[in-house]
C-alpha cells in the first residue's frame, strides 16, 4: 500500500488518477481480506461496489475532467515537489512511530500493518490537499482522505449496515461527480483550475 | 420684641456707617480730612430720589433686580446671630446664609447681563468665579466651625466662647477676612473707588444702574458687608454667653476695628493683578483646610 | 397596584393604537400617555404598603414577580407625574414638528416600561424591563436620524445601556446564586447571610450597571451626547425622569446586600463629588445649551450619589440621623431634579422652537421675546442652583445637614471624604451658579448675537402650561417640603428599616424653620415691591443705550458671550481640562478613557484580522492544525 | 420516512421539468413541498410514530424540535424565494439552472430532515454529507466567479471536514467493538458505560472538528462566511438558520453518547472551548466588517459557539432555546439582507443607509432582526443568552462567562453601530420600486415569532424545548 501515495506524492495527474484507481481497488480487497473468513453476501456485494466505485467509476470521473478541462502544464504547487515528498515520508514515519499512542483495538486486524497505513494514507491525503493548488489534484487528495478512511474503518467495521455502506459511497460518487462539474465550471469561468486564486473572498 | 427691634436697628441702620468708617481710615491715611462719616447715608438718600435711567436692552429682570438683591440679603441678616441670638436661626441655618447671599449674587450677575454690555459682562464673568471660589470657602470654614463647635446653626456656632483656645481660629480668621475682602470687592483684591477700570469686578457690574436701582444696591452692598465684618468678627471672638445688651455693643466695637483695619489695608495694599486673585483665593481655601486638619487632628478623630 | 397595572396598559394601549393609525392620528400616544399618567399617579399616591404578586414563567425555574412599596411608589410618583406634563408639551411640540410623529409611539412605551421597572420584583423581568426602556428611549433619541451625530449619539447611548446591563446580568445572577431564585424577595432574605467581599463585589457591580443609566462619572459618557440628540420632551424625560431609574436600581440593590460597609459610602461619596465637579465644570464649558444640561445633569446625579453615600457611612456607623437625611436628601434631590430638569429642557425646547438654534453664542435677548419661558427657566435655573426659596435648597440643604452632622460623629477616612464631600458640593453649587447664569444670562439676557429674533415667538399654551406647572412645583415644594419629605423618607425606610428610629424631628423643625424663612423672603420681596412701587411711580424714568465707554456705535457683537464669560474658569482649570479649539471642554472620560479603549481594542482587532487568509488551502492547515493540538493535548495532558 | 422521501420525489420531478415554461409548476411544487413537510410535521407531533417504519429513522424529542425549526424555516423562505428569485433573474440574467435549483433546494430538505431523523450514526453520517452535496448548488447559482469559489471551498472543506467525522465514527465503532452495541444511538448510548473511552475521547474530538466544520465553530468556520455571503439570500438563510443545526445536531448524537459513557466533563470541556474561540472570532470579524452579509455570517459563527458553549456548561434548555432563537432570528436577518441587496444593489454596508426611509418595512424587520441577534431584549435571543449566563454563573463557570459577556458586549458594539449606519439616514431612490408582498410576509412571521417568543413563552413550546434539553440529558 505504501507504494502507491509515495507515486501519489510525486508525479503527473494521469498517474494519479491510476494510483487513486489502484489504491480503490485495493481497498476493495481489503473488504475481502478483513473478512476472509466470512464470504457471505455483504461482504461480497461490498467488495463489487466498492471496487465498481472506487476503482472505475471516479478515476473515470475525475480523467474525464481533466481532460474537459485540458490542463495544459503542470502548475507550480504551493510547495514544490520534493519538499511536500519529505513531509509526506515524514508524516508517514510520524503514522507509524505515534501509532503507539492510539489505542485501537487491533485484535482481528489483518495485519498490524493496516492502521499505520491508513493513517499515514490520511495524513498524505491531507498534505495533498494543502499543498497542491489544481482543484483535480484536490479532489484527489480528498479521495486519499477518504481511502485512508475507509482503510481504516474497514480495519474495526463490524456492522454497519450494507444499506449504509452503500450511501456512503454514494455520496462519494455523488460528491466527486459534482465537484467535478465544479471544475469544469472554474475552468470555464477561470480559464486555470488553480485554487490558489481563488481567494477573492474574505474580509478586507 | 426689644432685641428683634435693635437687630433691625443695627442692621438695617449701621452698615452705612462702617462705610463711612473705612474711608475716613483711608482718608486720614492719604493726609485728608476724608468726607464725613454719615456720607453714604447722603449718597444713598440722593440717588433714591433721583429718576432712573434704563437700557434698551434692559429688561425687566434689569429693573426688578436691586429689591430682590436688597431682600435676600436682608433675609440673610436674620440669621445672624447680632444680639447674642439671630432672629430665625435654626439647625443648618449656615447653608442657608451661604446661599441667600449666592442669590443676591446671582441676581447681581444676572442684572448686570441684561444690558449687554461687554464691561458688565466682564464684571459679571468675574464675580460669579471669584464668588464661587469665595463661596467654597466659606464652606471649609463652616466644617471647621460646625466640627469646633458641633453645631450648623450659626447663633449656636458663636454661642462658644473659647475661640482664642482653637489654633484654627487664627486661620479661619484670617480667611474670612480674606473672604470679606473678596466678596465686598475691597482693595487688594479689586477697588471700589475706580469706574473705569477693565480690572474692576463688582462696580463693573452696576455700570448702568442709575437712580433709585443703584441707591437699593449700595444699600444692599453695605449690609451685605456689615454681614461679613460681623461674621468675621465673630469668628475671632464669638458672642459666648454674654447676657444682655452685651453682644450686640461688643460686635458693634468688633466690627469698627475691623473696618478700621480694611481702611488701613486698603491704604497700605496695592491692588493684586486680577490673574492672581484666583490664586489668592485658593491660597485662603487652603488656610481653611489647613484650620479644618488641625481642628480635626486636635480631636483626635483623624 | 392594580391602578399601576391598569396604567401600564392604558399605555401599551395607546402606542399600539399610535402604532396603528398614521399622522396626527398618531397623537393618540401623548393623550394616552396624559391619561394613564393620571391613572397611575393616583394609584402609587394611594397605594400603601407593600404588595407582591408572583406569575409562573414557562421557562423552568423561573418565577415572574411584580409588587409594590414605598420605593417604587415614590419613584412611580415622579415617573407619572412628569411623564403627564411632558405628554401635554409633547402633544404641543408635536403639533409643530410633525416630522416626530414617526417616533412617537414609543414614548408611552418608554413610560409603560419605567414604571414596569420599578415595580418588577425579580431579576429577570426586571432586566427585560430594563433593556426595553432602554431600546424605547434609544429609538425616541435617534429620532431625527437623518443627522449622522443623532446616529452616533445614539449609538454611544445604546452601546453605553447594553454594556451595563451585562453588569446587572452579572449582579442578579451572583445573587441568584446566593439565594437560589431570582426573586426579589429572595435576594432580601439572602441580604442577612451575604458574604462581605461578594457583597462588595456586587455593591461595585450594581454601580457600575445602574451608574451608567443614571449618568455617574465616569460611565456617564452617554449622557452628553444623547440629550441634545433627542426631541426636548423627549430630553425632558429622559433626564428628568430615565435616568433616575438608575438610582432607583441602587437603593433596589442596597436591599439586597445586607449591612452596607463604609467604604461602600465613600467609593460613593467620591465618584459623587467626581461627577457632580466634573459634571457642572463640562457643563460650563459647553456651547451647546441641551449639552450643558446634559453635563448638569451628571453634577445633580453626583450630588444624589453624595446623598446615598452618606446614608451609606451612617448605616454602617448605625448613625440613623445621618443616613435618614442622606438618603431621604438623595430621595428628595431625585424628586427636585426632576422638576427642575425637566422644565429647563422643556424651555430648551421652546428656545429651539422659536429661535431655531441652541448655540448659546448665537442666543440672546430671548426674554423679551418668550418671556413666559424665560421667567420659568430662570425659575428652573435657580432652583437647580439650590437657591432659595425653591426646592433645590431642600434636598442640599439635606444634603448639607447630613454631612455636617456627619463630620459630628465620625472619625478617620469617612470624615475626611465628608469633609471633601461638602467642599464638593459647595463648589460644585458655586460652579453651578456660573453654569446657570451663563445658561439663563446669555441666552436670555442682553442682545440677541448671531440670531434674528424676528420671526420668534412664544410656544403654545400647551407648551406654556406643564412648564408653568412644574414652575409652580418648584416654588411650592421649596415652601412646603415636609410632604415631600416624609415620602422620601418612606421610601428611604423601605430599604433600610431601621432608619424608622432616626431622630428626625430635629430635621422637621428646621424645615418648619426654612419654609419660615422662605415665606420670610417672599414677603420682604413682595413689600419692598410695594414700597418701590409706592416711592418710585412719580420717579421720571427714561431709557437710553447701554453705557458705551465712548464708543459711538455698541453692537450686539461686543457684547460678554458665553465662551468668554466662563473663560476664567476655564483659564483656571486649564490643566485638568481638555480644552477643544473652540474652547468647549472635551470629556476626559470620552477623550481619555473609553475612546482610547475603544481605539486600543479596534486595533487589537484589526491585528488579528490582518493575518486572516483567504485561501482554500489556509482553511484547510487551520483545521488540520486543530485536529493536531487537540489530539497533542488528549493524548500528553487528557481534556 | 414520507417526509424525507417527499421532497426527494419533488425535487425530481422538479429535476425533470425543466426549460423556462415550467417555471410555474416549478414554484408550485416548491411550495407544495414546504407544505406537505409541515404537514408531515405536525401529524408527527399528533402521532409520534407514524413515520417510523424502519429502526433507524426514528425522530426522538430533540430530533422533533429541530424539525419543526427546519420545517418552519423552510416553507418561509419557499415563499419567499418566490418573490425573490424572479427579481434576481432579472438582474443577472442567468435563464440557465432554475430547475437544478428548485430540486436542490427540495433535495437539501430532504437530506435534513434525514440527518434529523435518523438514529444511526452511519445514515447520520451519509444525511449530513448529502446536505452537502445539495446545497454546494445552490451556493453557486449566481454562476460568478466569487460564487463559484465560495461553493468550491464550502464543498471542499465541508467535505474534507465530514470525512473527518467519518473517521471519528469509526473510532466511535471502534470504541463500541465488543459490547454487542449496534451503531445505533439508543443501543450506543443504552452500554455508554461499555464503550472504549480512549476510543471514544478520539473519536468525539474528531467528529466534533468533522461536524464542527460544518457547523462553523472557530477556527474551523472559514468557509461559512465565504459561502454566506455569496449565495443567494435565500439560501444563506437556509443554511445558516437550518443547516448549521442539523450538522449541530450531529455533534449533538456523540455528545450523548459521550454522555452515557460518563464523559460528559471532557467533551463539556471542549464544547466550552469552541465556543468561546467562535465568540472570539467572530467578535473580531463583526468589528468593523464591511459587507453586511459577511456580518451575519459571523453572527451566525458567534451563535453556534453560544450554542456550543450552553450545552458545555450544562445549560441544555438554553442551548435548546438558542437553536431556536438563531434560527428565526437569523432567517429573519438573511431575508432582509436579500431585500436590501435587491434595493441598493450592494453588499457595502457604506453603501447603505436610510433604509428605514427607502423601504420602512424592511428597515424595521432589519433593524429588529439586528437588536435581537444582537442580544437586546425583549425578544428571544435574549432571553437565551441570559439563560445561559445565569446557568453559567450558578454552575461556577465564572471565567468563561466573563469572556462571554465580554463578547457578547465586542460583537454587540460592533452590530449595533453596523445596523444603524444602515437602518437610518435619508431616502434613498428605489432602483425596483417596491418590493412584493411575498418579500415581507415571511420576514414578518419571523419578525413575529421571536418577538412573541421574546416576550411571552407560551407553555406548550417551552414544554416542547425542555424535552428536547432533558433527552440531551442521558
Amino acid at each position: 500500500m505504501l507504494t502507491t501515495f509515495l507515486v501519489l506524492a510525486s508525479s503527473r495527474l494521469a498517474v494519479r488518477i491510476k494510483a487513486v484507481s489502484a489504491q480503490g481497488a485495493l481497498l476493495s480487497v481489503l473488504y475481502l481480506t478483513v473478512r476472509g473468513h466470512l464470504f457471505d453476501i455483504h461482504t461480497i456485494a461490498l467488495f463489487f461496489i466498492t471496487f465498481i466505485v472506487k476503482t472505475v467509476f471516479i478515476p473515470i470521473l475525475i480523467s474525464r475532467t481533466a481532460k474537459s478541462v485540458q490542463t495544459k502544464a503542470e502548475f507550480e504547487p504551493v510547495m514544490s515537489s520534493p519538499v511536500t515528498l519529505m513531509i509526506g515520508a515524514a508524516l508517514i514515519v510520524i503514522s507509524f512511530t505515534s501509532i503507539r499512542f492510539f489505542p485501537l483495538v487491533t485484535s482481528h486486524v489483518v495485519s498490524t500493518l493496516t492502521v499505520p497505513a491508513a493513517l499515514a494514507t490520511v495524513l498524505v491525503g491531507f498534505l495533498i490537499l494543502v499543498t497542491k493548488a489544481k482543484a483535480t489534484n484536490q479532489v484527489i487528495g480528498f479521495l486519499i482522505l477518504e481511502n485512508g478512511i475507509f482503510t481504516f474503518g474497514m480495519t474495526i467495521i463490524s456492522d454497519f449496515p450494507m444499506m449504509v455502506e452503500f450511501g456512503v459511497l454514494l455520496d462519494l460518487l455523488v460528491g466527486v461527480f459534482i465537484m467535478g462539474i465544479m471544475i469544469y465550471q472554474i475552468n470555464k469561468t477561470f480559464d486555470h483550475i488553480d485554487t490558489r486564486t481563488l481567494s477573492v473572498l474574505g474580509d478586507e | 420684641m426689644f432685641f428683634i427691634i435693635l437687630h433691625f436697628i443695627i442692621f438695617l441702620a449701621m452698615p452705612p456707617f462702617f462705610i463711612g468708617v473705612i474711608n475716613r481710615v483711608k482718608s486720614l491715611f492719604a493726609g485728608r480730612r476724608g468726607p464725613p462719616l454719615l456720607q453714604p447715608y447722603f449718597d444713598i438718600i440722593k440717588l433714591l430720589r433721583k429718576g432712573s435711567v434704563y437700557s434698551k436692552s434692559a429688561s425687566f429682570i434689569f429693573k426688578i433686580a436691586p429689591m430682590l438683591i436688597l431682600t435676600s440679603i436682608i433675609c440673610a441678616g436674620l440669621l445672624m446671630p447680632l444680639t447674642g441670638d439671630s432672629l430665625a436661626g435654626f439647625s443648618g441655618d449656615i447653608i442657608l446664609f451661604v446661599y441667600l447671599l449666592a442669590l443676591a449674587r446671582v441676581l447681581t450677575i444676572l442684572q448686570a447681563m441684561d444690558v449687554g454690555s461687554s464691561f458688565e459682562g466682564m464684571g459679571a464673568s468675574r464675580e460669579a468665579i471669584f464668588g464661587s471660589f469665595s463661596e467654597l470657602t466659606v464652606f471649609a470654614g463652616f466644617v471647621t466651625l460646625g466640627i469646633i463647635t458641633r453645631s450648623t446653626s450659626l447663633t449656636d456656632i458663636f454661642h462658644w466662647g473659647h475661640a482664642l483656645k482653637e489654633p484654627a481660629t487664627l486661620f479661619l480668621f484670617a480667611t474670612f477676612f480674606f473672604i470679606l475682602l473678596a466678596e465686598n470687592s475691597r482693595m487688594p483684591l479689586d477697588d471700589p473707588n475706580t469706574h473705569l477700570e477693565l480690572t474692576m469686578i463688582h462696580e463693573v457690574m452696576i455700570l448702568d444702574n442709575s437712580g433709585p436701582g443703584l441707591g437699593i444696591i449700595l444699600y444692599a452692598s453695605a449690609l451685605k458687608m456689615f454681614l461679613f465684618m460681623a461674621l468675621t468678627a465673630l469668628v475671632l471672638l464669638p458672642n459666648g454667653d454674654l447676657p444682655g445688651l452685651m453682644p450686640a455693643g461688643f460686635l458693634l466695637l468688633k466690627v469698627l476695628g475691623i473696618s478700621i483695619m480694611i481702611g488701613v489695608i486698603e491704604s497700605i495694599a496695592a491692588r493684586i493683578r486680577m490673574i492672581k486673585i484666583p490664586q489668592v483665593l485658593i491660597a485662603s481655601f487652603v488656610l481653611t483646610v489647613f484650620a479644618l486638619l488641625i481642628s480635626l487632628f486636635e480631636r483626635g478623630m483623624i | 397596584m392594580l391602578l399601576v397595572l391598569f396604567s401600564i396598559a392604558i399605555l401599551l394601549l395607546s402606542s399600539l393604537f399610535s402604532l396603528l393609525f398614521a399622522g396626527e392620528k398618531r397623537q393618540t400616544a401623548c393623550v394616552g400617555t396624559a391619561i394613564a399618567s393620571i391613572v397611575g399617579l393616583s394609584g402609587s399616591i394611594l397605594s400603601s404598603g407593600s404588595q407582591e404578586f408572583f406569575f409562573k414563567a414557562a421557562v423552568p425555574d423561573l418565577v415572574i414577580s411584580i409588587g409594590i412599596d414605598p420605593l417604587s411608589s415614590f419613584f412611580l410618583i415622579i415617573i407619572f407625574s412628569i411623564s403627564f406634563l411632558t405628554a401635554i408639551y409633547g402633544f404641543g411640540y408635536i403639533k409643530e414638528q410633525k416630522k416626530l410623529l414617526n417616533t412617537l409611539p414609543f414614548f408611552p412605551l418608554l413610560v409603560a416600561s419605567m414604571a414596569a421597572v420599578t415595580i418588577s420584583r425579580d431579576g429577570f423581568s426586571f432586566i427585560i424591563f430594563w433593556e426595553i426602556m432602554s431600546l424605547t428611549s434609544y429609538f425616541l433619541v435617534v429620532s431625527e436620524h437623518e443627522n449622522r451625530e443623532v446616529q452616533n449619539a445614539g449609538w454611544i447611548y445604546l452601546i453605553a445601556t447594553h454594556l451595563a446591563t451585562a453588569f446587572l446580568m452579572a449582579f442578579f445572577v451572583l445573587l441568584a446564586k446566593e439565594s437560589g431564585f431570582l426573586l426579589f424577595k429572595d435576594f432580601a432574605v439572602g441580604a442577612s447571610t451575604i458574604t462581605p467581599s461578594l457583597a462588595g463585589l456586587l455593591f461595585i457591580f450594581a454601580i457600575i450597571g445602574f451608574g451608567t443609566k443614571a449618568g455617574l462619572f465616569p460611565v456617564h459618557l452617554w449622557l452628553p451626547h444623547a440629550h441634545p440628540a433627542a426631541p426636548s420632551y423627549i430630553s425632558a424625560l429622559m433626564s428628568g425622569v430615565m435616568i433616575k431609574t438608575g438610582i432607583y436600581g441602587i437603593m433596589r440593590a442596597l436591599m439586597f446586600l445586607g449591612r452596607p460597609f463604609a467604604w461602600w459610602g465613600i467609593v460613593l461619596i467620591l465618584i459623587g463629588v467626581l461627577s457632580a465637579v466634573i459634571g457642572v465644570l463640562y457643563a460650563l464649558l459647553q456651547h451647546d445649551l441641551k449639552r450643558l444640561l446634559a453635563y448638569c445633569s451628571v453634577e445633580n446625579i453626583g450630588v444624589i450619589a453624595i446623598g446615598m453615600g452618606l446614608g451609606l457611612i451612617g448605616v454602617a456607623a448605625g448613625n440613623t440621623t445621618v443616613s435618614a437625611l442622606g438618603f431621604g436628601g438623595a430621595l428628595f434631590h431625585v424628586l427636585n431634579h426632576s422638576i427642575f430638569k425637566s422644565l429647563l429642557f422643556l424651555g430648551a425646547g421652546n428656545i429651539a422652537h422659536g429661535a431655531h438654534t441652541l448655540l448659546i453664542d448665537e442666543l440672546g435677548g430671548l426674554l423679551k421675546k418668550l418671556p413666559l419661558t424665560g421667567i420659568t427657566f430662570l425659575i428652573a435655573a435657580l432652583a437647580i442652583c439650590g437657591l432659595p426659596p425653591f426646592n433645590g435648597f431642600i434636598s442640599e440643604w439635606l444634603i448639607y445637614v447630613g454631612l455636617f452632622q456627619g463630620t459630628f460623629s465620625q472619625s478617620g477616612y469617612p470624615i475626611l471624604v465628608l469633609t471633601v464631600a461638602v467642599i464638593g458640593i459647595a463648589f460644585a453649587g458655586s460652579l453651578a451658579v456660573i453654569c446657570f447664569t451663563k445658561a439663563f444670562g446669555i441666552v436670555f439676557l442682553g442682545e440677541p448675537r448671531k440670531i434674528d429674533l424676528n420671526g420668534c415667538h412664544e410656544s403654545s399654551k400647551l407648551m406654556l402650561a406643564p412648564m408653568f406647572a412644574l414652575a409652580f412645583l418648584c416654588l411650592l415644594i421649596g415652601l412646603f417640603p415636609k410632604i415631600i419629605w416624609a415620602i422620601a423618607f418612606s421610601a428611604a425606610e423601605a430599604v433600610y428599616p431601621a432608619l424608622s428610629t432616626a431622630q428626625t424631628f430635629a430635621v422637621l423643625s428646621s424645615l418648619n424653620y426654612i419654609t419660615l424663612m422662605f415665606a420670610l423672603v417672599i414677603a420682604a420681596a413682595l413689600i419692598l415691591f410695594f414700597l418701590r412701587t409706592l416711592f418710585f411711580r412719580k420717579k421720571p424714568e427714561s431709557l437710553g443705550v447701554t453705557w458705551d465707554c465712548g464708543f459711538e456705535y455698541p453692537t450686539a457683537k461686543m457684547q460678554y458671550g458665553g465662551s468668554s464669560f466662563v473663560e476664567p474658569v476655564s483659564a483656571f482649570f486649564k490643566p485638568a481640562l481638555i480644552l477643544a479649539a473652540d474652547g468647549r471642554a472635551e470629556d476626559l472620560s470620552e477623550k481619555g478613557l473609553f475612546g482610547p479603549l475603544f481605539k486600543k481594542a479596534l486595533d487589537f482587532i484589526m491585528f488579528i484580522r490582518i493575518r486572516r487568509k483567504s485561501s482554500i488551502q489556509y482553511y484547510l492547515i487551520l483545521i488540520f492544525i486543530t485536529l493536531i493540538t487537540l489530539f497533542i493535548w488528549e493524548a500528553w495532558f487528557g481534556i | 420516512m414520507g417526509i424525507i422521501l417527499l421532497p426527494l420525489f419533488l425535487g425530481i420531478v422538479t429535476f425533470i421539468l425543466k426549460g423556462h415554461e415550467h417555471r410555474i409548476i416549478r414554484r408550485k411544487l416548491l411550495i407544495t413541498g414546504a407544505l406537505l413537510h409541515n404537514a408531515g410535521v405536525v401529524t408527527l407531533f399528533f402521532v409520534p410514530d407514524f413515520f417510523s417504519f424502519s429502526p433507524y429513522i426514528q425522530v426522538d424529542k430533540i430530533g422533533f424540535l429541530f424539525l419543526i425549526l427546519t420545517s418552519f424555516i423552510f416553507t418561509l423562505i419557499a415563499f419567499y424565494s418566490l418573490g425573490y428569485f424572479p427579481l434576481k433573474r432579472l438582474e443577472t440574467a442567468a435563464e440557465s439552472g432554475g430547475h437544478i435549483f428548485v430540486s436542490c433546494m427540495l433535495f437539501f430538505l430532504a437530506a435534513m430532515t434525514l440527518a434529523i431523523s435518523t438514529t444511526h450514526v452511519g445514515i447520520l453520517w451519509i444525511a449530513v454529507e448529502s446536505t452537502t452535496l445539495a446545497s454546494a448548488p445552490l451556493i453557486y447559482y449566481r454562476q460568478s466567479k466569487r460564487s463559484l469559489e465560495a461553493a468550491w471551498k464550502y464543498l471542499l472543506i465541508c467535505s474534507v471536514g465530514i470525512a473527518i467525522a467519518l473517521l471519528g465514527i469509526f473510532f466511535v465503532a471502534a470504541a463500541s467493538k465488543g459490547t454487542g452495541s449496534e451503531l445505533s444511538l439508543q443501543s450506543l448510548t443504552k452500554n455508554g458505560m461499555l464503550l472504549n473511552k480512549q476510543l471514544l475521547r478520539m473519536g468525539f474530538i474528531l467528529i466534533l472538528i468533522g461536524f464542527g466544520t460544518k457547523m462553523g465553530l472557530a477556527p474551523m468556520h472559514n468557509w461559512l462566511p465565504d459561502a454566506h455571503s455569496e449565495a443567494p439570500s435565500p439560501i444563506s438563510a437556509l443554511l445558516s438558520g437550518a443547516l448549521l443545526n442539523c450538522a449541530f445536531l450531529g455533534v449533538l448524537r456523540f455528545y450523548q453518547i459521550c454522555e452515557s459513557a460518563g464523559l460528559e466533563a471532557f467533551a463539556n470541556k471542549l464544547f466550552i472551548f469552541f465556543g468561546l474561540f467562535s465568540l472570539f472570532m467572530a467578535a473580531i470579524f463583526i468589528t468593523a466588517q464591511k459587507d453586511y452579509k459577511r456580518l451575519l455570517a459571523y453572527s451566525s459563527i458567534e451563535h453556534m459557539g453560544i450554542i456550543a458553549l450552553s450545552i458545555g456548561i450544562g445549560a441544555n434548555f438554553a442551548g435548546m432555546l438558542h437553536v431556536v432563537a438563531h434560527s428565526l432570528t437569523k432567517v429573519l436577518l438573511f431575508l432582509a439582507a436579500g431585500n436590501i441587496l435587491i434595493l441598493y444593489r450592494t453588499k457595502y454596508v457604506s453603501e447603505v443607509n436610510g433604509l428605514l426611509r427607502t423601504s420602512p418595512s424592511t428597515g424595521i424587520l432589519f433593524a429588529i432582526g439586528g437588536l435581537a441577534i444582537a442580544g437586546a431584549p425583549p425578544f428571544l435571543p435574549f432571553i437565551s443568552e441570559f439563560l445561559v449566563l445565569k446557568h453559567g454563573l450558578l454552575t461556577g463557570h465564572y471565567y468563561a462567562m466573563f469572556l462571554y459577556l465580554l463578547f457578547l458586549g465586542v460583537i454587540f458594539v460592533s452590530m449595533s453601530k453596523t445596523v444603524f449606519r444602515m437602518v437610518y439616514g435619508k431616502k434613498r431612490d428605489l432602483i425596483w420600486g417596491e418590493l412584493p408582498k411575498t418579500m415581507f410576509v415571511p420576514l414578518a412571521a419571523a419578525a413575529a415569532a421571536i418577538v412573541m417568543l421574546g416576550i411571552y413563552l407560551p407553555e406548550k413550546v417551552a414544554l416542547l424545548i425542555e424535552t428536547a434539553g432533558q433527552a440531551l440529558k442521558i
